[in-house]
């Protein structure tokens, strides 16, 4: 028997891939990709509270759409970013960008 | 309809192996004689320079950017279109303002010279 | 029903279905390219093999099987490798919300989904996927640009593509194809919806890149494209994926905008579908042997600048007259 | 049931499984191209949930325009180029440490609270619900994604446009 709390260990390990790519990764586009990770994290408990625990309500499954639409925008955004970067510094690994670091 | 679903993951799972099939059938059967001129990339013929792995223009970047807003702003459209028939006139013009505010940024993109090819 | 029997109705399905269009859609489909393409510069097509030529396409696909398989050295060769299985796969997974006909026991289609239309672009889009992969895979630059150009090319497409389809969705109140075939039991849309019809058939037509949207294989720049690097069995594979993405397309022009398997009483159901698909094909062959290719700059233009704008207006006013004048 | 339960763990090795190569492998691009079973896997998860819809959105947005769209700009950038460069900071152990610590702190907040399901039946058909609280209840936060796309969209394309 799936209960909610099977899905909630499954996206905390999701989400934990993600933060584990975000604090180790050098490559800019690879930090997007966990963070896109963490957010489908997000969008699995969303969704799985919406059946367990509310199910008479849409909100759930609401919310992880415009999620997954602010993910959109931010991978627009943030690769937008990374190729600004690339053209400026010729780099796109993090930490070489310090040009604003002392 | 978790049953029909089902039926899409043994498609997908079967499919699969019905692809793969193939595969594994030349694996077994087809010839094998490779040489290092046979291996080379393909390149009309004279010997191939450096990789293909090299930076690209930013031009396509910017179709796909354009590409997936519109691809989110569409998402919201099919759960609006099944129900329009039952929402009625005020509905409509809800749908028109958010139309409205898109199409505002593909004139962005547009005047921006976003799309075009230079 | 007991479980066994689903599964075993499923892997029938299934089986059947690939099957289908790797013989109906790969094999007859290019058989059927080459015939009208010599019909069209007036010369005979393979006429060796078989009567008339109709076994040729067996015998080439005898020959690929006797191939080498290829792999680049340069290549990487866990994407080389997987790209192969994505593109014809995604391509295959369209046919599982295409109605077929109708029998009685209910209509003949693998899975009536709830969300048939949004599935069918969801799972097309995943071939650009596989053609980036295969791309890049290769490390080739024929296959690279190829690739890129091919990429942005469908994604350009699928936008007015999809804005086609919701208009139809909007028509019927529905996402399954079942139900949208059956909304047209009286009137076509394709007599409501014309113009989400011709943007349909145009955006379907550079989705499976075929002239004159086929920059992405045009020979005399890039010579195959993104499967330059590709022999064998794999060539074969990118083949049927190409066309049975091209049947999908068509399946699904005719589920949509020409009534599905809807038709007078003089035939089953089921042909009456294939007729129509049929004679969908032929248009599409038939533009293919008769107009030349695009230049980039004209075919994105075209996508972005003609096509989108022409779909959302004629969204605005189909949900006009849905929404305000009858709703 | 049991074929739930098997649905689910397959889905959730695949999930982890593509994760994990995401988050280690040295080429970049096989991270790009192992996101889409890692997506594909969450698709599966949301069909298990009876969200439909949203399993529908997650392959056209996810699997089919944001890898597109990071493909794209790995060759835009670097392609292959930065293969055998260094590929993770210095910060490999204490980040180990942290998302360790992240992951106990979650899993145990997980399994040691107790939910209450309120009454009520999900919707059967989720794409016409989902249309009925966009245009009704959730109005506001559905013209305000408009909006979001639209700043966000001149926002990446003044970023990403060369100044001329």
């Amino acid at each position: 028997m799936i209960t909610l709390t099977h899905y909630l260990v499954l996206s905390a390990l999701i989400f934990v891939l993600g933060l584990f790519a975000v604090l180790t990764r050098r490559n800019g586009v690879a930090i997007l990709m966990g963070i896109e990770l963490m957010l489908n994290a997000a969008n699995i408990n969303l969704v799985a509270f919406n059946k367990f625990v509310a199910p008479g309500a849409m909100q759930g499954q609401v919310f992880a759409l415009i999620v997954i639409t602010l993910a959109a925008c931010e991978a627009a955004v943030g690769l937008a970013l990374v190729l600004a970067a690339y053209r400026g510094l010729e780099t796109i690994y993090l930490d070489e960008i310090n040009l604003m670091k002392w | 309809m978790l049953l029909d679903w089902g039926y899409v993951a043994v498609f997908a799972i079967v499919g699969s192996g019905m692809v793969a099939l193939p595969l594994l059938v030349i694996w077994l059967i087809s010839p094998r004689s490779a040489y290092p001129q046979k291996l080379e990339t393909y390149e009309s013929g004279v010997p191939t320079i450096g990789q293909a792995w090299s930076q690209f223009n930013v031009r396509y970047y910017l179709f796909s950017l354009v590409f997936v807003v519109f691809d989110v702003e569409i998402i919201y459209l099919y759960p609006w279109a099944v129900v329009a028939r039952q929402l009625g006139p005020f509905a409509f013009y809800e749908i028109l303002i958010f139309l409205v505010i898109l199409t505002l940024g593909l004139v962005y993109a547009w005047r921006k010279g976003a799309l075009e090819w230079v | 029903m007991p479980w066994y029997l689903e599964l075993l109705r499923a892997i029938g399905g299934t089986i059947v279905i690939f099957s289908g269009v790797a013989i109906v859609a790969a094999m007859f489909g290019v058989l059927l390219e080459r015939k009208i393409s010599a019909w069209i510069h007036s010369r005979l097509g393979p006429t060796h093999v078989g009567p008339r030529g109709l076994l040729q396409t067996v015998a080439d696909t005898i020959k690929l099987i006797q191939k080498e398989n290829i792999v680049p050295q340069n290549a990487d060769y866990k994407i080389f490798a997987s790209a192969v299985l994505i593109v014809p796969l995604a391509a295959l997974l369209d046919y599982v919300v295409i109605p077929f006909g109708q029998t009685r026991w209910g209509p003949l289609i693998f899975r009536d989904l709830n969300i048939g239309v949004l599935f069918f672009a969801a799972t097309s889009s995943l071939v650009v996927v596989g053609i980036l992969m295969a791309g890049w895979g290769s490390n080739n630059k024929y296959a690279l640009l190829g690739g890129l150009r091919s990429a942005a090319q469908m994604v350009s497409y699928e936008i007015p593509m999809a804005l086609a389809l919701i208009t139809v969705a909007m028509l019927a109140g529905s996402l399954s194809t079942v139900t949208i075939v059956n909304a047209q039991s009286h009137l076509w849309y394709i007599v409501a919806q014309p113009i989400a019809f011709l943007i349909f058939v145009i955006a379907a037509t550079a989705e499976v890149n075929r002239v004159p949207f086929d920059l992405v294989e045009a020979e005399s720049e890039l010579v195959a494209g993104y499967f330059s690097e590709y022999s064998g069995m794999r060539f074969a594979l990118f083949q049927l994926g190409e066309y049975g993405e091209m049947f999908a397309m068509a399946a699904m022009a005719v589920t949509l905008f020409l009534g599905g398997w809807h038709g007078p009483h003089l035939l089953p159901p089921v042909l009456w579908f294939v007729i129509k698909l049929y004679a969908l094909i032929f248009v599409f062959m038939w533009v293919r042997w008769t107009y030349p290719r695009f230049r980039i700059d004209q075919l994105l233009n075209f996508s972005w600048k003609v096509l989108i704008p022409v779909a959302l207006a004629n969204l605005v006013v189909t949900a006009f007259f849905v929404m305000v004048v009858h709703p | 049931m049991i074929g739930e339960a098997i649905a689910f763990y397959m889905l959730a090795a695949i999930t982890l499984l593509s994760g994990v190569v995401v988050v280690s492998s040295p080429n970049i691009v096989h991270s790009a191209v192992a996101l889409v079973p890692a997506f594909l896997g969450v698709t599966g998860i949301y069909i298990l949930l009876n969200a439909e819809f949203v399993a529908g959105v997650q392959v056209l947005i996810y699997a089919g325009a944001i890898t597109v769209l990071i493909l794209f700009v790995i060759m835009l950038t670097e392609g292959g180029t930065g293969l055998r460069l260094q590929q993770r900071n210095e910060q490999g152990t204490i980040g180990a440490v942290v998302a360790a610590a992240v992951a106990a702190l979650l899993i145990a907040g997980a399994t040691r609270t107790v939910w209450t399901p309120q009454p009520g039946t999900l919707a059967t058909y989720t794409p016409g619900a989902i249309g009925q609280s966009f245009l009704g209840t959730n109005l506001l936060a559905f013209e305000g994604t408009s909006v979001v796309l639209l700043v966000s969209l001149i926002g990446a394309i003044i970023i990403a446009r060369k100044e001329d």
